[in-house]
C-alpha cells in the first residue's frame, strides 16, 4: 500500500507491504527497510526499522496526520486536501481569512482604489490584530464583511480588482 | 486552617486549574466559570462546582464583571480569584468583588489604580527613592516641551501612554526628526484605547535585561521579595522564557533590587503578591518599570527556587494571616526555568495556530513542571490567548536545569496544532542564550538565526505515518467552525503589533 | 562534560526509567535490558537501545549477571547502573562488571561485602565510633552462651543471620523459654539461604523509629550526608511512607546522626550514593541498623529537600568528579513525602493483585512527582514487584505536604487492579501519622483499625458504570495466562513473611 | 436498560434510559435522577446528576467495570462472571491458586494425613511467598503440581478429602 503526504512543499511516499514472515517492508524512494512495530498506550508506536529503535507519537485531522518522532513534530499533509486548496487568495481574487477571527475595522468602502500594502480591514484573533492589506494595486471590488463580522478560516472578506 | 471557604476563580486555561488546585490544598471549595466554548475544559473538571457565564469572546464571559460577582455570590463564595490577565488588574472589579462582601485575592483597588497609571506610578517611585528612567512627563505639554525634554534625556527615547499598558500607544523614537509624528501617534492610540491622550516620555534602554522582583505583604505590615525573576527572552515584549535566578545579578545587586521591590510596594501599601518590574543596564544600573498587581504567569519558577506556594500564600495573606517567614528565612535554591508553549506558527510570522489537540503528552519526571489548562482532544479556539502550556523544570544550577528542559521539550508531545516548541529548543541552544547574555531586543534581533529550518522529514517519521493510517488510526472528533480546505501559508496578511496583556 | 557515554541499566520499572532520564539529561546514551513480559514496558520505550535478555523469571533475565555483562559489552557501554533490588547489592556482579571494563555505578565490591555481612558490619562500626545495637556475635558459641547473652542484652532479643539481609533468618524472641528454638529455626533458614549458618543476637527495638542517612562520598576523599529520611511507616518491615525532615529529629540529634553516617561509610572506604539506617529510640538514643549500598527505593525526598539529583549525582560521582558541593553548601528546604503505590489488595491479607491496568492517570501538578514504570494497558504480573509507582510531594512544612499528598493520592486513577491507596489515605488521616508519632511497629499493630472500610457505593459511580457500558466502552486487550472465572475472595492460602528485598 | 453488578457481596442494579429531551434518566431503587454527561478524554465522564457535577473514570475488563470517583476505585464486578465462581475451593474439592505463581516447596504426599492449618505446599508470587495449608482435617487424596511448576490462576493444586 503506497501512502503520500506533502512535506515542506514535497511530495513524499512511502510503500508499505506485510510480508509473508509477519513482518513489514517499507520502501521509501530507493532505500528499502523491514518493519516490525508495536502500538503502546496513547497512540505510540515502537517500531524496529532494519533493527534500529524508534517511538513514535501518531494522531491524525483531516488536514494532516501528525508524527512526533526524538522531539520533533512533524506534519504531514494530505494530498487530497492540498489539492483543493488555492494559493494566496482564492480562485475568484478574494483575499480570504487565514484563521477564523471577528472583523473589529473596516478600512475600505467598495469601489475605492487600493495600493499594495494599504490595510483593508483588521481581524481580532487569539486576542491579536491582524491587518488584512491589498496584496497588489486596485480597486475594492466586493466588500463582503463588516464589522462585528465573525469570520471562519477560509471565508471570502473582500475582492480586490487588479488595475 | 484558613478562614475562607469556597472561591469563584474568574478565570480560565492553566492559571484557573492552578488556583483550583491550591483551593483543594487548603480544603476550600474551587468554583470555576466557563464560557460556551470551555463547557468540557479541564478546569471545570477539576472544580468543585462550575457555572456557564457566557458566549466564548472574552467580554461576554470571562470579563463581565457583573456576571461573575453575581455568579460568585449565588454560589455562596467567600472570595474571588481573578488570576491574571482578564479582571486581575481591573480595580473596578476589585472594588466591586470587595462592595458584594466577597474577599478579593489581590491588593486594594487603591494599589491596582496607583499602579495602573504610568505617570502617577513613576512619581510615586521617585518619591519612595526607587530608581525610575530619566523621563518627562507633563499633563499640558506642548510638542516644542516634548522636544527639548527628549534631546534632555538623549535618544532613542521611548512615548509611552500615561493612562495604561500592556504595550499599547509605545513608540519608540530613535531621532529628534521623528519624534513629533510619534507623539501624535502615540496620543491617539491612547485616546483610543484608554480614554485619556495624555503621553510621557521615557529614556530606552536598548540592550537592558528584564528583571522583576516578586514581593509578598500580609496585612500586618509585613512586606518580604522572593528575589528576581529574569525575562529578557521576549519577542515583541511578548516574553517566552523565564528564570530564577538571573544569570546577571550579583548578590549585591539582587539585595538593592529586592530592597527597591520591597520600597514601591511599600510605597501604595501593597498587600499580596504582586512583582516590580525593572530594566538593568549592562552597566548594572536598573531601573523601575511597572508593577503587575496581582499573580504573574512566570510566578512557577519563584515557587521551585524558594519551595514557597505562592497562590496558597496569596489565599492565606488575603484571609488575614501573618507571613509565616521573614526575609531572613528565604532563600533562592538552586536554579528554574520556565518556558512558555504557544500555540503559534514560528515560521508564519508566529500567527497564532489553531486546530484541535489529538494527542497532549507530558513527562512526569523529576522537578519537571508542566502547568496547563489543556488536554487531548481540546480545541485551540480563537477567542483566548494561545499559551497552551507552561513547563518549568528545577535543577541544581543553570546548566543542569537548561539539560533538564531540554530533555522535556523534546519528551512533550503535543499533537495536531503548530506549537512554538522547536523554537524554544533552538533558542535554549544558541550560546548567547547558554552564556546567560540575552537582553529583550536578543530574540528580534536574532529571529532569523533563531528560526529553525523546517525539519528533514526522518524516513522513520514518515513510516510511521503510514503504520498509522494502515492501522486505521481514527480520526479524532474535530469540532471546528473553520474550513480546513481553504488554509494557506502564503498570504497577504499582516500581523499588527500583539497585545496579549502585558505578560 | 561528563566522561561517561553509554549505560546499560540493569533494572526494570520505575528506577530503570528514573535512570534512563538521568542518563539523557547528562546526554549519556541509555541501554535498557527487558524480559519477555517487558518487551513494551515504559524503560524500553524511553530508552535508546533495548536488549532483550531472557524470561520473565528474575533469575532467567534480571538477575543473569553474565547477559548482562555481555550485552553491556556488545552495545558499547562504559558503565553499569544496577539500580535498587536485583543485583544492586551483589559484589560478585560489582566486581565482574568491573572486570568487564565496565564503570560499576556504586560503591566498590568491597563495600558492598563488608556491609553485607551483617557482624562484620556491626564490628566495623563499633570500631568507627557508630553506636550499635547492644548484641552478641560469636562464631563458635554454644547454645548456653547465647542464652547467657541474651540475658545481658535483655528482653525482647532479636536473633538475625550473620551472612545476609532482607528479613530473611529473622526472629524476634520475647521470653527466655523461647530462646531455643528461634536460635535453631533461624540458623536453619540462614544456612538455606546464604549457605551460612552463623547467626547473632541484638537487641529489638520495639518502639523504635526508622530513621536513615542518605551519604555521598566521591573518589577524592570527601564524604557528605543528605540529611535523614524518616520510614517508619512500614507494614512487616516494608517501607510504606518516607519523609524528610523526620519529625522526631532536633538539629543536634540529626547533626549527630549525620556525622554518624559519614563516619559509617569512611569506614568502608564507601564511593558513590548509600543510605545508612538507623534505629531511633523514644529517648532520643539512635543505633546502627545497616548500610544499604546503593541507591534507595525513598531517595526522591531527599532529592526534593536538598535540590541534589541523586541519580546524575552517581554518575558525576562514578566518572571520578568531585563533588560540587561541601556539608556547608547542603540545606534542607521545605518537606518530603512518598507514598508507595502497591497493587495489593489490603482487604485480602495485602496479597499482590495481578491485573491489567487499564487507566493510568496521574495528577501534573505544584511538587507532585510521581516515578512509575507503568502505563496504561500494561499487565502487572506476578514475576515482579508490586509496587507500580510512587508518589512524592513537597510543600514548606510538614502540614502542607500532607494536604498535597492527600490530593495527589486522590486525583490519582488506576483502573483495572487492586492498588493500597484507600490504605495510604487512611494512614495518611490518622491522628498518630498526623502528629508525626509513628513508630515501627505503628501499622502492625493498629491494622484493623488502618484497614478502611470497604467504601459505600455512591449512586453517581453506579450511573457511571451504566454509562460506560451503555456507550459501549470497549474492553482493553487483557493478555494474561490465568482464568478469571476461578479467582475468590475466601480461600485457604496464607501468606508467609514477605521477602521484597529490603526496601 | 438495567444494568446489574455485584458490589461488596450485594447485587447492585441501576436503569438507565435515554429520555426524548436528551437528558437521561436513572433508576436506583427507589430514587430517580436526571441525567446528563459528556465524555472526556482518557476515559473520563463528566456527569450532571440531578444538577449535580461528578468526574468519574472508568474501564472495565471481563472481571469487572471499574469506576474512580471522589479519590475512590470502586470495582463492580460483572454479575455473569461471580456466578460461574466457586467460594473457597473448586467443585471438585481442590484448592486452587489464587494467583499465578510457581510451585516452590510440597510439603506432603498423596494419601497422607493432615491436620487443619498444615502447610501443604509453597507458592512464590511477586517476591512474596504464599503458603497453601488444609481447610480441614483430611487425606491429601490428590497432588496435581511438583516443585517448579508454574501455576496459572484458578489452577487446582491439590485435592484434600474429608475424613
Amino acid at each position: 500500500m503506497q501512502y503520500s503526504y506533502e512535506y515542506n512543499g514535497e511530495t513524499v511516499s512511502v510503500k508499505l507491504e506485510r510480508q509473508a514472515d509477519g513482518q513489514m517492508k517499507a520502501t521509501i524512494g530507493d532505500s528499502e527497510y523491514s518493519v516490525t512495530a508495536s502500538q503502546i498506550a496513547g497512540g505510540g508506536w515502537l517500531m524496529h526499522i532494519n533493527s534500529k529503535r524508534f517511538l513514535a507519537h501518531t494522531a491524525s485531522d483531516s488536514e494532516a496526520q501528525y508524527v512526533h518522532l526524538n522531539g520533533t513534530q512533524f506534519k504531514l499533509e494530505k494530498v487530497e486536501n492540498r489539492r483543493r486548496r488555492g494559493k494566496g487568495s482564492s480562485r475568484s481574487g478574494d483575499l480570504i481569512a487565514e484563521m477564523p477571527g471577528q472583523v473589529i475595522d473596516v478600512r475600505v468602502k467598495e469601489g475605492r482604489s487600493v495600493q499594495s500594502g494599504d490595510v483593508l480591514l483588521v481581524l481580532e484573533a487569539m486576542k491579536m490584530e491582524i491587518r488584512i492589506s491589498a496584496p497588489h494595486d486596485g480597486t475594492v471590488a466586493k466588500l463582503r464583511v463588516k464589522t462585528g463580522d465573525v469570520v471562519a478560516r477560509g471565508q471570502a472578506l473582500v475582492k480586490i480588482s487588479q488595475m | 486552617m484558613i478562614t475562607l471557604k469556597k472561591c469563584l476563580i474568574a478565570n480560565r486555561g492553566e492559571i484557573a486549574v492552578r488556583i483550583i488546585r491550591a483551593c483543594h490544598e487548603l480544603d476550600m471549595i474551587a468554583v470555576a466559570v466557563y464560557s460556551e466554548s470551555d463547557s468540557n475544559a479541564k478546569h471545570v473538571q477539576l472544580a468543585d462546582e462550575a457555572y456557564y457565564i457566557g458566549a466564548a469572546p472574552p467580554h461576554q464571559s470571562y470579563l463581565d464583571s457583573e456576571t461573575l460577582i453575581r455568579t460568585a455570590t449565588q454560589a455562596g463564595c467567600d472570595c474571588v480569584h481573578p488570576g491574571y490577565g482578564f479582571l486581575s488588574e481591573n480595580a473596578d472589579f476589585a472594588q466591586a468583588v470587595m462592595d458584594a462582601n466577597l474577599i478579593w485575592i489581590g491588593p486594594s483597588p487603591d494599589a491596582i489604580r496607583a499602579m495602573g497609571v504610568k505617570t502617577e506610578a513613576r512619581a510615586l517611585m521617585q518619591k519612595a527613592g526607587v530608581p525610575v528612567v530619566s523621563g518627562f512627563q507633563s499633563d499640558n505639554a506642548v510638542l516644542d516641551e516634548f522636544v527639548t525634554a527628549a534631546e534632555h534625556i538623549g535618544y532613542p527615547v521611548m512615548v509611552k501612554a500615561a493612562g495604561g499598558g500592556g504595550g499599547k500607544g509605545i513608540r519608540v523614537v530613535y531621532k529628534p526628526a521623528d519624534l513629533p509624528e510619534a507623539i501624535q501617534g502615540a496620543q491617539s492610540e491612547a485616546q483610543k484605547a484608554f480614554n485619556d491622550s495624555r503621553i510621557f516620555l521615557e529614556r530606552y534602554i536598548e540592550d537592558g535585561r528584564h528583571i522583576e522582583i516578586q514581593v509578598v505583604a500580609d496585612t500586618h505590615g509585613n512586606t518580604v521579595h522572593l528575589f528576581e525573576r529574569e525575562c529578557s527572552t521576549q519577542r515583541r515584549h511578548q516574553k517566552i522564557i523565564e528564570e530564577s535566578p538571573s544569570p546577571l545579578l550579583t548578590a549585591q545587586m539582587r539585595q538593592t533590587m529586592g530592597n527597591a521591590a520591597i520600597a514601591a510596594a511599600q510605597a501604595v501599601n501593597y498587600v499580596n503578591a504582586g512583582t516590580v518590574e525593572f530594566i538593568a543596564t549592562p552597566e548594572g544600573e536598573f531601573f523601575f518599570l511597572e508593577m503587575n498587581t496581582r499573580l504573574q504567569v512566570e510566578h512557577p519558577v519563584t515557587e521551585m527556587v524558594t519551595g514557597i506556594d505562592l497562590v496558597k500564600l496569596q489565599f492565606r495573606v488575603a484571609a488575614g494571616e501573618s507571613l509565616s517567614f521573614s526575609q531572613d528565612d528565604l532563600t533562592q535554591n538552586g536554579h528554574a526555568i520556565e518556558c512558555r508553549i504557544y500555540a503559534e506558527d514560528a515560521r508564519n510570522n508566529f500567527l497564532p495556530a489553531i486546530g484541535t489537540v489529538q494527542q497532549f503528552i507530558v513527562p512526569q519526571a523529576p522537578s519537571i513542571r508542566v502547568d496547563s489548562g489543556i488536554q487531548a482532544s481540546d480545541m485551540i479556539t480563537i477567542h483566548y490567548d494561545p499559551m497552551i502550556a507552561k513547563v518549568i523544570v528545577h535543577d541544581a544550577n543553570r546548566e543542569a536545569a537548561l539539560q533538564r528542559m531540554t530533555r522535556a521539550l523534546a519528551e512533550i508531545v503535543i499533537l495536531g496544532t503548530t506549537t512554538n516548541i522547536d523554537f524554544l529548543q533552538t533558542i535554549l541552544q544558541n550560546p548567547v542564550f547558554v552564556a546567560g547574555q540575552v537582553d529583550t531586543k536578543f530574540v528580534d534581533d536574532n529571529l532569523q538565526t533563531l528560526l529553525p529550518d523546517v525539519a528533514q522529514l526522518p524516513h522513520a517519521a514518515l513510516i510511521a505515518a503510514a503504520l498509522a493510517k494502515m492501522d486505521g488510526q481514527t480520526q479524532a472528533q474535530v469540532v471546528s467552525n473553520s474550513d480546513h480546505s481553504n488554509a494557506d501559508i502564503y498570504s497577504p496578511w499582516q500581523r499588527s503589533d500583539n497585545f496579549r496583556v502585558g505578560e
